[in-house]
Parts: C-alpha cells; structure tokens; sequence
C-alpha cells in the first residue's frame, strides 16, 4: 500500500521534473522546484512511516520550516530586490 | 507588557511542538530560549497582545478556520476539474480587489486565504488594493467580484481584528 | 484499526492531489495559472498526506500537526512572491480576450510618483 | 528490498542529469536552480540509506543556506557566463 502510494508521489515528482528541464522561462523553474520541495516533504513522511522511525520525521519538518526559504530568495533576486 | 507575554506564548508552543517532549531539562531550555528571542522582536511580532485571547476572538478564529477548509476543498476539487478535462476550461485574467481591512496582518492573512481557494491567486498588494489572477474571469463589476473572492473571509477577519 | 483505516483514506487522497498538481504544473499554458494548479493542489496534498500519517501513528501526531501548520503557512507565501517577481520581470498573464489585465502600467505610474 | 534498490538507481540517474544540466547551463540562475535539485535528491538518498542526521544536514544547508551564498554571489557579479 505504501509502496504504491509512493510511485504516484514519484510519478508526480517526475511530472513537476519534466516542467523544470523544458519551461520557457527561470519562474517555470523554480515553480517546479517549489513543487517537488513539497512533495519531497510528504514523500519523506509517508517513507517514515515505512521504516516505522520516529527520528525521520524531522527531516521532513526541516524540509516544511526551511523549504522555502530558498525559493523566496530565488524570487526577490528575479525582482531586483534583495 | 501584554505583547512580550504574547509573543512568549507562541513561541513556547511552537517550542513545544518541535520537541514534542515534557522533560524538564527541555521545558526550562526552551523558556530560556523563548524569552531570548522575545526581548529581541516582541516590538515588531505582534499588534494587539493578550487581548487577542478574548474568547469571542477565539471562537471567531475557529469560525474562520472552518469556513478556509471548505473554501481549501472545494478550491481543489474545482483545480482537479479543470486540469483533468482534456479541454482545459481556463479564462485567466489579473482583477483589482478592494478590500476594507485596515490591519497589516489581517490583509496578509486575506492574501494568504485567497491564494488558497478557488481560482485566485495573489499577485501583489499596493496600499488597499490587492491585485488577483483569477483563472476564470466572469465579470469585472467590483461588486460581483468582492463577492465572488473574498466576502465571506473579510467579514470574519474584520471582526477578529477590529 | 479504524483510525488506520481513515488515516490510509487521507493518505491515499493527498496522493492524488500532489499527482493532479504536479500534472496541473506540467499542462497549463503560462506561469501563473501554473502555480494556481501547483500551489493549491499541493498544499492541499501535502497536508493531507503529513495528516495522514499522524492518524495512522497517533503517538507521532503533534509533530505531524506542527508540519501542516508551518506546509499551511509557508506554501502561498512562496508563491506570491515568485508570482509578484515574475510579473515584475515582464512575464504578462495569458488572457483569451484583451483588457483583462488590471495590473497592467500600475508599476510604471508608481515608479513616477 | 528490490524497489528500494530501483529507487536509489532512479534518484542517482535525476541527480547526474541535473549535475549535467547545471554545468552546461550558461544562465547561473538556471544552474543553481539545478544545484538545489541536486541537495533535495541527495538528501533523500543519504535518507534511505540509513543516514537521517546527515540528510537533515543536507536540507538544511543544501536547501536553505547554499542557495542564499550563490544567489547573492551572482548579485554581486553577472548573471550571464560569457
């Protein structure tokens, strides 16, 4: 069951990859980056809970607090500010 | 006063939340850090202080709460819809909203909801006005538009906050 | 057991929503009803799985609740931001008709000011 | 045990195609957009290889702090590689 849903996280992660390597413009990119972040955030999860260890858990809350940190910064250089 | 007490509170329980733990040692090291960071922004983290824990504001933020799920589903049963049909019934356009909050944060937190129900999205917010992708565009009127987009959130946010 | 039960349910329907946001990302035709499609479908999604999770592993649920909250927070703020830089670059919104486009000139009249 | 084997095969292909992507790439915004692929992919490997406090470090500082450095450094200099 949890093998299965991880090959639709996965199935997803390869859509939002497609995105990345053709969208015409850096936005669709980084736009695609932001989505896999997410999803690499509840995939991290629901493999927690495969293993069955509680101490997986925090990468992920590293991954919700910090993820998108690195997308704002991307963002406020496409503007000009920063 | 009221604002430092506030601010310690929530950083506390977020504090709480992350270690996930009643032990002691952890306890007195997370007052200890709490209080460090609320001497430094306590100024600038909060407007209204302990007064925000009245329990008619309480029960206004559960209310909200509620209203912004449903608002969260149905947005993404309405996405699901036109990303699946092989047609892709989409109308985009970018809309003026005027909204009648005054508080910063409240206008935040409108603009954080409207990007998460149906077909809006904020693009940016200048003085009063927010600016609205809106995915499918049926009336320019300002009227039908603050009905349609926000109505039901800002009457809810503009009594927690007044 | 029913919690189980339930937490799969959430689990399974969180998967279908980051699938339909993730393909939502890859068929829309400009960037920002592209990130209509990615930011609600996978907020939504994220946090259904995260919840999930929690329900199925009730001694985990605090920390799981923690993650939804800050998902809850930090998802459209990133958004907007990128949808504000990406406008402000020149990227104009695809329309199917002309003059739907508020937002157009209003950067210019506030440079001047 | 085997889809975890053809998991770790699949991230390791998605890891050397964005490495590649972020040599050629003349646009350094587009590079380190592909670096930052490359820090999520690496963490979720180091994950299931038994390593969560390294992949906790890897988030945060792939994610997060490494993103900020480069951003700022093309900033201060050009953002087109001659």
């Amino acid at each position: 069951m949890i093998i299965f849903l991880l090959s639709v996280l996965g199935l997803a992660i390869i859509f939002a990859l497609i995105r990345g390597f053709k969208g015409p413009t850096a936005s669709d990119r980084i736009v695609a980056l932001d989505n896999i972040t997410t999803i690499v955030t509840a995939g991290l999860v629901l493999l927690g809970l495969y293993f069955e260890r509680y101490i997986y858990v925090d990468v992920s809350l590293i991954y919700a607090v910090l993820g998108f940190v690195g997308v704002l910064t991307l963002a406020r250089y496409m503007e000009g500010g920063l | 006063m009221s604002r430092f007490l506030f601010t310690f509170i929530i950083l506390f329980l977020i504090w709480l939340g992350f270690t996930t733990s009643l032990a002691t040692s952890e306890l007195i090291t997370g007052a200890v850090i709490s209080l460090i960071i609320t001497s430094f922004v306590y100024k600038t983290f909060t407007d209204y202080g302990m007064k925000f824990f009245s329990p008619m504001r309480v029960a206004y933020i559960i209310q909200y709460l509620i209203v912004f799920l449903i608002a969260l589903i149905k947005a993404n049963l309405d996405v699901a819809r036109r990303v699946v049909d092989p047609k892709l019934p989409i109308n985009p356009g970018i809309v003026k909203y005027d909204t009648k909050l005054k508080s910063r944060t409240a206008k935040v937190i409108l603009a954080n909801s409207i990007t998460l129900t149906p077909g809006t999205l904020t693009v940016d917010i200048i003085d009063d006005a927010l600016y609205i992708h809106w995915i499918d565009v049926t009336s320019k009127d300002p009227d039908v538009i603050y009905r349609e987009i926000g109505e039901s959130f800002e009457k809810i946010l503009r009594k927690i906050f007044q | 057991m029913i919690l189980e039960t339930i937490g799969y349910i959430i689990i399974s329907i969180g998967a279908i929503f980051l699938f339909l946001g993730a393909f939502g990302i890859f068929r829309m035709p400009d960037i920002y009803s592209r990130m209509q499609a990615g930011t609600k479908a996978t907020t939504l999604g994220a946090m259904g799985v995260v919840f999930g999770v929690g329900l199925v592993q009730p001694e985990w649920f605090w920390k799981t609740f923690i993650i939804v909250l800050f998902i809850a927070i930090s998802n459209p703020i990133s958004s907007h931001a990128l949808a504000r830089g990406s406008y402000k670059i020149g990227i104009k919104p695809f329309t199917k008709k002309e003059g739907l486009d508020d937002l157009d000139g209003v950067y210019e009249a506030e440079e001047e000011k | 045990m085997t889809w975890l084997a053809v998991l770790v095969a699949l991230l390791i292909v998605v890891m050397v195609a964005a490495a590649l992507y972020s040599v050629v790439q003349k646009d350094l915004i587009l590079a380190v957009i592909g670096t930052s692929v490359i820090s999520v992919v690496l963490s979720v490997l180091f994950y299931l290889l038994q390593a969560p406090d390294v992949a906790l470090t890897e988030a945060a500082i792939g994610v997060a702090l490494s993103t900020i450095i480069f951003v700022i450094a093309i900033k201060k200099t050009d953002r087109y590689e001659e």
